[in-house]
């Protein structure tokens, strides 16, 4: 179904009825600058205006730099300097909003250095390993 | 009756208990910490004090800070909420030596229960099974294998000194044994710089149920029946309902049973939960019991939906001296509810917290829903603290018709700005198994990652229609609406409207 | 079960429909009028049609327009609300003749029940009483009299063809009956162009009190309880509860048998409601049937809160021709539920009914309440339609729990743009009288005119300074706080949020 | 109490902390226009620029205009042409969104003429009588 099938009505405060020409729905819409947000039957949807190639790369940055993607605890590290390791092994595990989150290693390696310490509060995009 | 209680909290849970002071004719005194200043919990209550900077340890952990405040503004009480220094029993005994009331249990309950090894040997003392597992003296390799011998496999090895799943090996069979020790020594080692171990037997699909207790100061200590709280996800309870489809009435009078008989045994006072592991289901099921929360839990509004109590106010009845207004007959199951937790997380990320603006926010209101949330529209998720926006509770005459419920407000639950887990919470609650009730502990480890890949993450067209209707430029033509004039626009008489 | 359901209505009633349409899997298909076109109910079904201009009788009281909507959607079955066509036989008729079931009694029990004099016999050979009353046969003077004469004073005249209070007179003393019946033939003239009059003892303080009744097609009636509805003001409810302080067990048993023997005897299915009259409080008692209403009632959420059924989803089950799902025995009645209804009109000017904006407009939600509405921020309280913006029903253990939660909730509850009677409800649910239960259908003609005359007119300072926050060019500055600097603004988060 | 003791702190979208140096409120305010609408402790206050004597003039005028104040329909009319009528008494009955709005004699008087019919749906201000 290509979107100019649809018809969208705005019903303010957020609100939009669309319909897709087989049935309507009442959905919310809100943006902030560049980021549009739409809520529609339950799923939520971000549409930004940054190209694809950007979004990528950020994605493949969070997934394999071995820094915290937010401010956070170390709550243990799991790993000395000179281990070798396997990919996907919990080399340090932090906290977060009272969340785990584990930093695992992204290929086999070795941990040269540790650069963080349990109980530390780390910030987004400092290294907490030194790992080759 | 207590006069003024100041809440050692903040979201949600100060919230509730806020409104409950209102309903009571308590004023009611909220703390918050800079990050929390235009905070919902804190307009909301009748006084308000700053108690320190955004980090916990430096405002809401801070038990010098919220005494003064306590003393500042003159209440008479505290309530704790859960987390945060609820379940310190030092606080607590701070407090009465204050002259200041807790509303929680008396601090040395705290103290007995908080310890994981005390608190199993009060329940084994009362009578009530624990899982079979032991501490061995000697700590060597070969002492604690003998001891996962004596056990039988499957084994569970745990730090002593930890909490959460860090450190926890399950151990199936001899070749794995020996090497796991090695493995779980290094983990307790490394996150709490002590590698005692414990060994347990492994119960493998269990479930988690869990009894609330209230206890007055008159000696009268009842059970509200059960919590099943076995959807969990890194040791985190997501989704949470009462009854049980595990329990027969008879298996529900014995835990209940055995849910008083701890807390009698621990001395206990006001709302406090013990949790059980359940090994089947049914008649033939066994239980052990696990620990005691000796706080109100997240979930309590399922308990309070299906027996009709108030436990915040009866906290409060029970902090002042009352007696609880019931015997353990009068009190009764009615009906189903299921409460999801909804967290600002990201599930294609892992479920990476999130921390960001509430740019449209609004709360499902329609019959059967209850929403618990410390949070409006354009406020904040602070990345100070959990990552809970709020708990919706759905209540219906059988389980499918909360359920059903539950789905329908999370359709109807729009919160813009931040990534949430509500997509993954409508799969969970459609997915087979939790459709027909058979739940364990595990049942995230297994369904989780399956669930969240099928997300929807391609934008339908009816999404990418609107998202061109957000364009600049584009939303005052479309404000006309397609389907009606200029006049029957709602928003043409609202003009010049400031707020 | 059905497959689609057209609701033949518009605003909370409709909204209740829809909902609970999606949580049962069936599709819904909403009407609506011009003025309708952007109202909520027509934007949450799954489809919607218009049926005419913005007048009653040219869009939701046309049937042909309803059924063709149904017809053009293929909707199997059409529920109406309440009010519009609920109570009109011929268009019950109607859909059945065009094979779409109606959702609600069968148009022959309508038409029963819906002559008051019917209705009343069939009550009376039931073995239900009713007030002593009849219609002379002779309308003169003399007969007219000397029916009063029979019944005793103190009686009251009513015009036979009417509805409401217009044209009925109390007369309580012999000097005033011939002036009475003279005035009561001129008004019942004037009103309903027929001068009949009818000649009942009355019931000088009697509580409202009416039985929810629901019937199969398999011969299964159940009644869910009393609820007391004698907080009413020109012959309109505006605060109903459960249960009734005035009911006893043993009298509440009667009250139900009687109902149910009325439904039995009048051939009814789906839910309705029998109206009793009570004189007294308690096993002595007595109580007389009134009338009943022939589909669901504004105040069913009452029913909802305290007996855990959902009557909507009953409503449809039973229309889909399945079995209730209860015994009586299975049927009970907990804690307490009270509903007060939100309307748009002002208590300081005769509560004349308000039409307009609803420039801010804010559901409390809350543990315990629950709040049914139609209406939206930015939405409109048209002039075309009934002035109820939302009915507010407040739950808890006791009475007094629960008239605590509806104060809390209405002090919660801002809508502002028109005149609400929200501060008239605040002083109601606190007046002493109320407080204790002493309620009869006189309530509010004693105490009306004080509640409102005590209502504060004078804005306080706090009012003041919020209302110079307002003026233009103030807000920006103001936004930033004063207790935080602009960083904890969580609006310096939101620039060039556009909806 | 002044109002320059209260301090007032905007929440944003329309919510306001009020303090008056005893305790706070969360209270609601929205301007459209000239009318400031406030919500505060269960109570609703409508603030607009108009003067007091307009104010004044607009409320007088409901009271005693032998019209209707909305668009309403006549369900009964109580009265004869020429009929003598006491202060207060029933003149018509109106009926607006479903609610019952009674035309009543403002003084002692008589009635010259009808001007409406039972069932007629009455605009605002337009007169329902002739009343001396």
């Amino acid at each position: 179904m290509s979107a100019s099938n649809v018809r969208v009505t705005s019903l303010g405060g957020g609100r939009y009825r669309v319909n897709d020409g087989t049935r309507q729905w009442l959905a919310h819409g809100v943006a902030a600058g560049d980021a549009r947000w739409v809520f529609f039957d339950g799923g939520v949807y971000l549409i930004d205006a940054a190209p694809p190639a950007r979004r990528k790369a950020r994605h493949s940055h969070d997934e394999t730099a071995l820094a915290s993607p937010m401010p956070a605890t170390v709550v243990m590290i799991n790993v000395q300097p000179g281990q070798r390791v396997a990919q996907g092994d919990l080399l340090i595990m932090l906290e977060a909003m009272k969340m785990e989150l584990p930093i695992k290693a992204p290929r086999d390696g070795r941990v040269n250095a540790v650069t963080c310490r349990r109980g530390e509060l780390v910030q987004p995009g400092v290294p907490l390993l030194d790992f080759e | 009756m207590l006069r003024r209680i100041l809440i050692a909290n903040r979201g949600e849970i100060a919230v509730r208990v806020i409104r409950a002071c209102r309903e009571l004719g308590i004023e009611s005194v909220a703390v918050y910490s800079d990050a929390d200043a235009q905070a919902l919990h804190a307009s909301l209550a009748d006084h308000a004090v700053r108690i320190g900077p955004a980090a916990p340890s430096e405002s809401y952990l801070l038990v010098e800070a919220i005494l003064a405040a306590a003393r500042a503004t003159k209440a008479d009480a505290i309530h704790p909420g859960y987390g945060f220094l609820s379940e310190n029993a030092a606080f607590a005994h701070a407090c009465e030596q204050a002259g200041i009331v807790f509303v929680g249990p008396p601090g040395d309950a705290i103290e007995r229960m908080g310890s994981k090894i005390a608190a199993r040997e009060i329940a084994h003392r009362a009578g009530v099974p624990v899982v079979p597992g032991s501490i061995p003296a000697d700590q060597s390799d070969g002492a604690i294998a003998g001891a996962a011998h004596v056990l039988g496999f499957p084994v569970l090895l745990k730090p002593s000194a930890g909490g959460g799943g860090i450190g926890m090996k399950a151990v199936r069979e001899e070749a794995a044994l020996l090497p796991s020790i090695a493995q779980a020594r290094r983990e307790a080692s490394a996150a709490f710089g002590n590698d005692t171990l414990y060994v347990e037997r492994l119960v493998e699909q269990p479930r988690h149920v869990e009894i609330q207790v209230i206890a007055d100061a008159h000696g009268q200590v009842l059970h509200l029946f059960e919590r099943e709280c076995s959807i969990q996800r890194r040791h985190q309870k997501i989704v949470e309902e009462s009854p049980s489809v595990a329990l027969t009435p008879a298996l529900r009078a014995r835990m209940g049973e055995a849910a008083v008989r701890v807390a009698r045994a621990a001395g206990y006072r006001n709302a406090g939960t013990i949790e059980f592991l359940l090994d089947g289901a049914g008649d033939a099921a066994r239980f052990y019991f696990l620990e005691m929360n000796t706080r109100l839990q997240v979930e309590h509004p399922v308990t309070e939906q299906v027996t009709g109590v108030d436990l915040v106010r009866a906290q409060i009845a029970v902090a002042s001296g009352e007696r609880l207004p019931w015997s353990q007959a009068e009190i009764a199951q009615r009906g189903h509810a299921i409460e999801v937790r909804v967290y600002a997380e990201d599930p294609s990320r892992n479920d990476l917290p999130q921390a960001g603006p509430l740019l449209l926010y609004r709360e499902p209101v329609m019959p059967g829903i209850r929403v618990d949330a410390g949070v409006v529209e354009g406020g904040q998720i602070s990345v100070h603290y959990d990552p809970m926006i709020a708990k919706l509770i759905a209540s219906g005459d059988t389980r499918d018709a909360a359920r059903r419920r539950a789905l329908a407000a999370l359709r109807s639950y729009p919160i813009l700005g931040i990534r949430t887990n509500v997509p993954f919470l409508i799969a969970l609650l459609e997915h087979p198994r939790f459709v027909s009730g058979e739940l364990d502990t595990h049942f995230l480890d297994r369904e989780g990652a399956a669930l969240r890949s099928a997300l929807a993450t391609e934008p339908p067209a009816e999404v990418l229609a609107i998202a061109d209707a957000l364009l600049p430029g584009v939303e005052a033509d479309l404000r006309v609406g397609q389907d009606a004039g200029r006049d029957a626009d709602p928003w043409s008489a609202l003009q010049n409207v400031r707020v």
